[in-house]
């Protein structure tokens, strides 16, 4: 079983308020330096068979008719490596 | 003399007025408080009222809960002070860790407004002396994120200490554990809740029960009978 | 090439611009020439480009339009008419309330959240720009086939916007349709309709005036959203290197508007602001153009001053943007101070960019150039007008005569009771709580009635229970039938509606959606539409305030039922005295209040059993609809009357079983004398309402009807829990229950 | 100026409706074979100065504090390469 992240994130061009009110609430908490905060969507699919690139394409699909908004949104899709760990 | 409780207005803020209002139905004096201000302006109690603060960016009240006037309640709070987080100011407690869990997205996905029946699990914390142990009341719920969590080791705390005060009767409309929908601190004066009891104070408007209304008045009782 | 000024215009007369991309024609480009004597600047003609399309300009629908204030009834009510943001009517007691409908169709078929989302955005900022607190939120909508896939991605997709965005802004959501019809497939209707409160003597209007006065933008930074032709001027023609992709759909952002809200309405408390405009279609082009038109004098602004989300916008696109939550305000210069430091309260981005000047001129500038240099009222008003040809389709005839009467009726008691169920639970008919429920009727703590009550009623007072009410209707089957006719029923039932909860009707906004108006038989149901509509306010007496007219809504050749949507307003004096739609109490008589004839055209029943769409639509009497109001008000004042429902959509069987399903109490029903148990329960005649009436106030109820000459027949008593047609069939509330309360979530769920 | 980026998920014990809408909604599109779904929230952050290990802690500390709630959310961060062109 491997893993297949989706991640989805609005187009630079469109307004992404959630990230901004992020942003603005930086300074607030004491952070500075960075300059813009943008807030997307993480999909983590667990695929039963091999992650072959046929199945890949087919997230790929998935991912373009599905997960992702494509007149609003960007996507990646990238294969994990579980290293066990990893998270915190 | 009558109490002074102060209602929060916290950028995005939608129910300050309606609560301003209730608290004055029942005989107290609202008090508005601002965000950005740390001063309380020396009130008896205060109330986090609902609506979308930062738009409910991020995660309902996670941004709120670094306002200017957060420091100084959560003190105050932890000192003693009454307060009552509604909806959103619910959420706004759990993310200042106020009250222990965290409230998540409805588990069917939709924004949810529905006159709601409750069971008034725990009467006598500063908020609901005026209901009865096991009375049941119908109190409007309006939210996209009520669906109270925290461990099971939490739950059975707040169950074992009598500190979850309202449940969901017949349904549940969020997916909450254990039909969670209002808990308190272990002292009882801090007292969260998703459903609106401001909304349920005139029998003219909202859905024409007044069963809210004990809410304000227990807290007023409460301050009177201190002073 | 540089950057085009006005200097560079003059002196280059043959530059090529790309002005048909722009979507102008080739004799409006001309016109533009002419009004400028030498060509337009980019910049110039980016601002004649939007604010001369179909959707700013009214062209083709401004002939039509005229009517409604030609025909205008004499009404003291309106205390500012069509041509500003939003109409305000006078409600009494030193209040005013405005109100409007807009339409958000196509961006909500693209995107359905964000676009129905900043549908809601735009309307109310509409309202504020009134000077008005936005109280309540409306939302008629149309989807195509409930069954159809495309449904399942558009109206949950929809119904979350609305809900997201209302919600978040802390306004109810109080009334709106929910409609069903494949002519909607891929053109769903999304109209978003706002009603806002405020003293008379805060009216605000949009215009500019006093030179020295500086123009205030505030609110969201600029973006790219929405620039269509503009990005052609910026990349084709005049900057090959620049990135041409524009969003052309914008992402709406409440929060930021709820700020919008708050921090305007601090400073008309502080009476800082001399002329407010929203910023909507057209952006920035639109507010400036308009403001400085409306006003004396003129303008100068500094387009460098504009807050930008991207820093690589060029001038033509900065004055084309369409970003969300923005507004422009005119201050007097001592009071400049004073409006930032609000707009710094409620964190919102404020910035001078420019002020009233002496002249008549509107001048924008650009990193100290010269880019526009305009008669304001040019660009405003002046804009193309066009009587397309219009004329009757050959169809119509074939249609009409196509009548509904002849199909077959139910020839048992058990296929009566198999049609009540098969309608009561049909998409149409069906309850729509699970839409409804996604959106709150409660903030605000001033609502009196909400879905599913005939019409949305608002506290406004609470000192004295003053109120307003308001209903949105609209039937596309009847318009098609008879566009004139159906224009009229809309009107009806949305006067019937406000008036059966208790509140007089005043005036009225409109939305009208319709087909593309280069083929002629739209524009002859157009036509038709608007002159029933303009009859029918001089004859109930409702002005039309203002409105909002939506073309080309069509897929290839096929256009959608022509739908005009009707929102009327009224008043109410005591929110006390309103009549809601549920049975309360049994034992209450029920009485039918008009006549019924044999009505089928275009009926529910006619689509839900037959399939058909054919023959003429109900009769319109407007007397009888105003006799019908002004009983229904009475019988509200005076106490006569514990529940009401307007019949309408369904006809007799549904309104009884709606009532019945939100008291939980059922009815027994007698077949009147002179009509057939099917007329008396499907029949769609107009001018009808179904009450129920105390014991004690019988006699006072049908003196007072008698006396006034409304035909009132006594039709059942409320009793038990179940539906009854005496003779005919019982239905137990429960088992109409779960046919009319489970096809939405079946569907949708 | 860099990119980091901060991947919240819900804890695995915690319901994810989200997800398992997403899921549910597979087959009726034709896909099979992804036995789970989870989704989360991406944050990408542009850092103004150099992304060393303090930058990175206070950035640590920020998601731990901010952008994640522990009680309910996990969380990662890691510096991103910006490689051009790499989204669709
Ligand atoms: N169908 C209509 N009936 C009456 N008035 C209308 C109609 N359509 C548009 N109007 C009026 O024309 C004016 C311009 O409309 P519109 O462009 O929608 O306003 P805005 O610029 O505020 O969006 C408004 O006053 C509007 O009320
Ligand atoms: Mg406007």
């Amino acid at each position: 079983m491997a893993r297949v992240v989706v991640d989805v994130m609005l187009k630079p061009e469109i307004l992404d308020p959630q990230g901004q009110a992020v942003q603005r609430a930086l300074p607030r908490l004491g952070f500075d330096g960075i300059s813009d905060v943008r807030q997307g969507k993480r999909f983590e699919l667990e695929v039963d068979g091999p992650v072959d690139d046929a199945a890949l394409a087919r997230i790929h699909e998935l991912a373009e008719s599905f997960l992702a908004n494509t007149v609003i949104e960007n996507f990646t899709v990238k294969v994990e490596e579980l290293v066990a760990g990893a998270e915190k | 003399m009558t109490a002074r409780i102060g209602v929060v207005t916290f950028p995005g803020s939608l129910d300050d007025r309606d609560t301003q209002r209730a608290i004055r139905l029942a005989g107290a004096e609202p008090v508005a408080l601002w965000h950005k201000d740390k001063d309380l302006k020396q009130v008896d109690a205060v109330v986090l009222p609902g609506g979308f603060s930062y738009g409910d960016y991020l995660r309902a009240g996670a941004i709120s809960r670094f306002s200017p006037v957060m420091e100084t309640l959560i003190d105050q709070a932890k000192a003693g002070l009454p307060v009552l987080g509604i909806c959103n100011g619910f959420q706004v407690l759990t993310e200042a860790h106020l009250l222990p869990g965290a409230m998540l997205g409805n588990d069917h996905l939709h924004f949810i407004c529905r006159d709601q029946k409750l069971r008034v699990e725990n009467a006598t914390t500063a908020w609901s002396s005026d209901y009865e142990a096991g009375q049941e009341i119908h109190i409007p719920l309006k939210n996209m994120d009520g669906r109270y969590v925290a461990d099971a080791h939490t739950l059975d705390m707040l169950e074992a200490e009598g500190r979850v005060v309202f449940r969901y009767v017949d349904f549940n409309p969020n997916g909450s554990l254990r039909d969670i929908a209002g808990i308190t601190n272990a002292a009882g004066n801090v007292v969260g809740l998703m459903p609106h009891p401001e909304h349920a104070v005139e029998p003219l408007v909202g859905t024409g029960r007044t069963d809210g209304l004990p809410f304000f008045t227990s807290i007023l009782k409460k301050l009177v009978a201190a002073s | 090439m540089s950057l085009d000024t006005v200097d560079n215009a003059a002196q280059t007369p043959d530059v090529e611009l790309p002005w048909a991309e722009l979507g102008l024609k080739k004799d409006e480009y001309a016109r533009v020439v002419e009004i400028l004597g030498r060509r337009p600047t980019g910049a110039e003609l980016a601002m004649y480009s939007v604010m001369w399309s179909e959707h700013c300009s009214y062209k083709s629908s401004k002939v039509h339009l005229r009517q409604f204030g030609e025909k205008a009834p004499q009404s003291d009510a309106m205390l500012v008419g069509i041509g500003e943001n939003a109409g305000v009517v006078d409600v009494g007691q030193g209040y005013a309330v405005t109100f409007k409908v807009e339409s958000h169709n196509h961006p909500s078929y693209v995107e359905p959240y964000q676009g129905a989302a900043t549908g809601v955005g735009g309307i109310v900022r509409d309202i504020i720009a009134m000077g008005a607190r936005p109280v309540a939120v409306v939302d008629p909508l149309r989807f195509g086939a409930a069954d159809h896939p495309d449904t399942k991605r558009v109206l949950p997709g929809v119904v979350a916007g609305i809900g997201g965005y209302g919600n978040c802004l802390g306004l109810p959501n109080i009334g709106g349709e929910v409609v069903f019809d494949a002519c909607y497939q891929g053109n769903p209707l999304v109209n978003a309709g706002a009603i806002g409160v405020m003293r008379h003597e805060d009216i605000h209007l949009a215009k500019a005036s006093g030179a020295g006065n500086k123009v205030i933008m505030y609110g969201a930074r600029t973006g790219g959203d929405g620039i269509g032709g503009a990005s052609i001027l910026a990349s084709e023609t005049f900057d090959e290197a620049k990135p041409s992709k524009r969003p052309a759909v914008q992402v709406g952002d409440p929060f930021q508007e709820k700020l919008l809200i708050e921090c305007t309405l601090e400073a008309f408390a502080e009476k800082l602001v001399v002329g407010i405009q929203d910023l909507g279609a057209a952006g920035i082009s639109c507010a400036t153009s308009e403001l400085a038109s409306n006003g004396s004098g003129g303008m100068r602004v500094e387009l460098d001053d504009v807050p930008l989300r991207d820093s690589t916008l060029s001038p033509e696109e900065i004055l084309m943007s369409e970003s969300q939550e923005r507004m422009c305000a005119v201050v007097e210069p001592e009071k400049v101070d004073r409006f930032l430091e609000i707009c710094e309260k409620w964190d919102v981005i404020a910035t001078v960019i420019g002020e009233v000047t002496d002249g008549d001129r509107l001048e924008i500038f650009w990193h100290g150039e010269k880019i526009v240099d305009v008669d304001p009222r040019t660009v405003a008003h002046d804009g193309p007008v066009y009587e397309r040809p219009y004329a009757r389709p050959e169809w119509q005839d074939a249609l009409q005569a196509d009548d509904a009467g002849k199909l077959p009726r139910p020839a048992t008691s058990d296929e009566l009771k198999a049609q009540v169920l098969a309608l009561v639970s049909s998409p149409n008919q069906a309850s729509k709580k699970w839409i409804t429920s996604q959106y709150d009727h409660f903030v605000q703590g001033n609502t009196v009635l909400a879905q599913p009550e005939d019409s949305g009623m608002i506290r406004i007072d609470e000192e004295t229970g003053l109120g307003v009410a308001i209903a949105t209707d609209g039937n596309g089957r009847f318009a098609k039938l008879d566009p004139y006719t159906g224009a009229q029923l809309a009107l009806a039932e949305a006067y019937r509606n406000v008036a059966t909860t208790g509140a007089k009707p005043l005036a009225i906004s409109d939305c009208l959606n319709f087909g593309s108006p280069e083929d002629p038989a739209v524009m002859w149901q157009f036509a038709e539409a608007i002159r029933g509509l303009a009859d029918g306010c001089l004859q109930l007496g409702t002005p039309v305030t203002g409105g909002n007219v939506s073309l080309y809504n069509q897929t290839g050749e096929a256009a959608i039922h022509p739908t005009p949507v009707v929102a009327v307003l009224g008043v109410i004096d005591d929110v006390a005295r309103r009549t809601p739609v549920a049975f309360r109490e049994e034992g209450q008589l029920l009485y039918l209040l008009g006549d019924t004839r044999e009505e089928f055209g275009g009926s529910a029943w006619s689509q839900v059993v037959h399939d058909h769409l054919g023959g003429l639509p109900p009769q319109v009497d407007l007397e009888r609809e105003r006799l019908l109001g002004a009983i229904l008000i009475s019988a509200s004042r005076d106490g006569m009357i514990d529940a009401a429902h307007d019949l309408s959509d369904g006809g007799l069987v549904q309104a009884v079983v709606e009532s019945a399903l939100l008291g939980d109490k059922g009815a027994r029903l007698v077949v009147p004398d002179g009509l057939d148990a099917f007329t008396f329960l499907f029949s769609e005649s107009a001018g009808r309402a179904v009450v129920a009436v105390p014991r004690s106030e019988e006699l006072r109820f049908t003196d007072m009807c008698g006396a006034r000459g409304l035909p009132v027949t006594r039709i059942g008593v409320v009793d038990g829990d179940a539906v009854e047609v005496q003779g005919e069939f019982a239905l137990p509330l429960a088992e109409l229950r779960e046919a009319h309360e489970n096809t939405i979530p079946a569907l949708l769920a």
